[in-house]
């Protein structure tokens, strides 16, 4: 065997074995790899769809032994069996006519939960060989790419979404039980003492602990250059910046804050928003309203109580659920 | 006859010739060996957790939508369609455990798979039970709200 | 054969050929995963009509409450009677929905089964108060009856 | 030693690092967006619709919202139909691109006259594409709610019209 012709065929043969024991390996991991990892995540394909639709569309349950209703942000403290946000208007029958409409007082109930109920109550955790685990998870209302404050606190539950994860997502549209507001048609709201121009004027009686949102809508545009000047309280001019908001509503829905100079159209909604912390002494405060070249009610008229007009206000929100493992 | 013996040139070949044979016949052993296992089980595997979990996804989302438009007084049915088979076998979706944990099972009885699916808070309000082979040509759910 | 041994080049190009083939194996696997994903939950909620029912439930309440008040405002120019008014009204509202869903191959059903007063007099708006509807729904897999349907009018 | 083809070594081993990163920002990608088939959009598109239009229906007077939805159906004037790109309800049109920002839409009125099924374009934003999905809404107008919205659906006094509202949205 001193031949040395044909050695170059045991090379070829380490490279062949070492070849194909790689491709035995690389055979028998290529299916694993690729799909097994994202095997366990199928389960939970659904499981925001699910929850965002009870969420939106139920309107939760609690019961004891005794009793039981839909009202189960009233009775914290009872065994809560499901969570819904939807609101209702009785409390004893199961389901709502108004699926998509978000309770305030729900939701900020909601918040309070503590983490165990939650994930037990929205179903958000799953049983692999009788060891419970929870689902990682974020709920959140939102309006305009921000989280919706409701009573000081935004609506934000749960951890930040990993972006390393796979993870499922919906989002519903939903309208928000935000607060309350005061709905007043110009014709009704009457002048200040003819003194100088048509101010018309509206009470409030505090303490108010929260933003006093106001409407006023119907216009009797009387010259040229109908606007808005400056809102005063009890006499003393409020400041724009510090003190309150206001902007008007068109019929198509677009919003526009107006200063001094914006005009307003007969059919826009003008609104005021006064910010928490001006209205806090338990008085009678009265609101002046200075517009320009707008005619409101005669002066005879009652001035009518900001207390008495008051409806629920709703806004349009999405609430998005996103879970993961 | 010597000459043969003694002649040593095409040695390494008749011994490269064997080495090969070798290493071929045992790839080809492992192969075969394995390839239940390599091309078959794993992916049948993947394919039936996949599958089993879809339809018990399907389960839970069909229960919770169908809950929340319930009538009060009155009925509703509705089919569904499954596949006869997850993988290569066929399955059970068992909805009875739903009534203590609010979960519906997937299983798959010749291998013993098991798939879980939550429903989000139904259950406490409403029981609900059945369970449905895959193997069946029909399936329904239904409420009826005198029962 | 002995030509082809020899020359060693190439040999990427082949390993190349291999890499790629196992690329496009892993792939063909995860395409054909995200096709099985979830197929079937995807097309059940699709195909289960939740919100055609829902339609048909509350837009009938949101109806009965319309209907209401026109029929009492068609009663002070005519001598029919609000019930018999509202009736018609009813009838003429269950056709039209019966068109418009049967032209997305469902069947529906809605008829009227009673309109109750509070103290059996229909002279003003807020005397009826609870009013009685069967519904039904059908789209060939699904199934719906409401009998009855109780809506309360209270507006 | 063998020093020859150097240059195919490299160009070997670049190729290898071209196709090791391409497969991993494939495997990557799929991790972080959710590998969705188009009945799973198809679902959310159908999803986001119907409470596109649900909300719109239930919206109060005192939200931005101005006109519910049976309002803006009452406001139509009923003889123009909308051709590509004109619309001719813009309110409506506003509120549901306000909702539903990046989704197209299309929306008809299908409502019955002497007994026969009519539909009418009301707004067009394009040709729907493959994955579209239609959700319909159904709205009741009396002749009151058209007066006071100045619409052309000349009702009589005791007249009723259902107006089913049917949306085709679509993600581009």
């Amino acid at each position: 065997m001193v031949d040395d012709r044909g050695q170059i065929a045991i090379d070829f043969l380490l490279g062949i074995s070492l070849f194909l024991i790689a491709l035995i390996f690389t055979v028998q991991f290529i299916p694993g790899m690729s799909m097994a990892g994202s095997a366990r995540e199928g389960s939970l394909d659904y499981t925001a769809y699910r929850t965002a639709t009870i969420l939106v569309e139920d309107t939760g349950w609690w019961g004891n032994n005794t009793s039981s209703g839909t009202d189960w942000e009233s009775h914290p403290t009872d065994n809560i069996e499901r969570i819904g946000l939807a609101v209702d208007d009785d409390p004893t029958s199961r389901l709502t006519n108004s699926p998509n409409i978000l309770s305030k007082n729900k939701t900020t109930q909601l918040m309070l939960l503590n983490e165990n109920d939650l994930t037990e109550t929205l179903g958000l955790y799953n049983q692999v060989d009788n060891t419970h685990f929870s689902y990682g998870y974020n709920i959140s209302i939102t309006k305009n790419n921000a989280p919706l404050v409701l009573n000081n606190t935004p609506v934000l539950l749960g951890e930040t979404v990993p972006y390393d994860r796979e993870t499922s997502k919906i989002t519903r549209i939903v309208l928000v039980e935000t607060g309350t507001i005061a709905d007043f048609s110009g014709e009704e709201l009457p002048m200040k003492a003819a003194n100088q121009e048509e101010y018309p004027l509206i009470d409030i009686t505090g303490p108010l602990n929260e933003e006093v949102t106001l409407y006023i809508s119907n216009f009797n545009i009387t010259g040229g250059d109908p606007g808005f000047k400056k809102l005063r309280l009890d006499g003393a001019p409020l400041s724009e910046v510090s003190d309150y908001l206001a902007y008007k509503i068109s019929p198509n829905g677009t919003i526009e804050i107006i200063g001094t100079t914006g005009k307003i159209d007969n059919d826009d909604v003008v609104a005021f928003v006064i910010y928490q912390g001006i209205l806090t002494g338990s008085q009678t405060y009265q609101l002046e309203f200075q517009f320009k070249d707008i005619e409101f009610g005669p002066t005879s008229l009652p001035v009518p109580e900001y207390q008495d007009v008051l409806t629920t206000y709703y806004e349009p929100a999405y609430l998005t659920v996103e879970v993961w493992n | 006859m010597k000459r043969l013996i003694e002649n040593e040139e095409g040695v390494s070949v008749i011994i490269e010739y064997i080495l090969i044979s070798l290493i071929c016949v045992g790839f080809f052993m492992i192969i075969t060996i394995n390839s239940d296992a390599v091309f078959l089980d794993t992916p049948n595997d993947v394919v039936m957790e996949r599958e089993m979990s879809d339809v018990g996804n399907m389960m839970s989302t069909m229960i919770t939508d169908m809950y929340l438009i319930l009538p009060d007084n009155g009925y509703i049915d509705t089919e569904y369609r499954i596949p006869a088979k997850a993988g290569r076998e066929t399955y059970i979706i068992d909805a009875d455990v739903a009534f203590t944990d609010q979960i519906i099972e997937v299983i798959s009885p010749s291998s013993g798979k098991k798939v879980r699916v939550t429903i989000g808070g139904i259950a406490t309000t409403m029981p609900i039970n059945g369970t449905a082979s895959s193997s069946s040509t029909n399936h329904k759910i239904s409420y009826e709200s005198r029962k | 054969m002995e030509s082809l041994k020899k020359d060693t080049r190439g040999q990427w190009i082949a390993l190349s050929g291999l890499v790629l083939s196992l690329i496009l194996i892993g792939l063909a696997a995860l395409a054909n995963q995200a096709l099985i994903a979830g197929y079937h939950s995807s097309n059940a909620v699709l195909e289960f009509p939740k919100e055609n029912i829902r339609e048909l439930n509350s837009h009938t309440r949101d109806n009965a409450e319309i209907l209401k008040s026109l029929s009492f405002e068609i009663n002070n120019s005519t001598n029919n009677t609000v019930p018999v008014i509202f009736e018609q009204l009813f009838d003429n509202y269950s056709t039209q929905m019966e068109t418009l869903y049967a032209a997305h191959g469902e069947t529906v059903d809605i008829s009227l089964v009673s309109i109750n007063s509070n103290n059996g007099t229909y002279n003003n708006n807020s005397d009826i108060d609870v009013i009685f509807v069967n519904l039904t729904y059908n789209d060939g897999s699904t199934h719906y009856v409401s009998e009855p349907e109780v809506i309360r009018v209270t507006k | 030693m063998n020093d020859k083809a150097q240059l195919h070594t490299m160009e070997g081993l670049l190729a290898a690092i071209l196709m090791t990163m391409t497969v991993l920002m494939i495997t990557q990608s799929t991790a972080i967006v959710t590998p969705q088939n188009e009945l799973a959009i198809d679902v959310q598109l159908e999803q986001i619709g119907s409470d596109t239009l649900k909300v719109i229906d239930i919206a109060p007077q005192t939200s931005i919202i101005r006109n519910n939805l049976t309002e803006c159906v009452a406001s139509w004037d009923t003889t123009t139909e909308a051709s590509y790109p004109t619309n001719n309800l813009e309110i409506l049109d506003n509120s549901i691109s306000n909702l539903m920002p990046e989704i197209l839409y299309n929306v008809n009125f299908a409502y019955t006259r002497n007994g026969n099924l009519t539909v009418k374009k009301v707004i067009i934003h394009g040709q729907p594409a493959d994955n579209a999905v239609v959700v319909r809404h159904y709205v009741t107008l009396t002749n009151e709610t058209v007066k006071t919205m100045g619409g052309g659906w000349n009702l009589a006094d005791d007249e009723i019209k259902v107006v089913e509202v049917r949306m085709t949205t679509w993600k581009v």
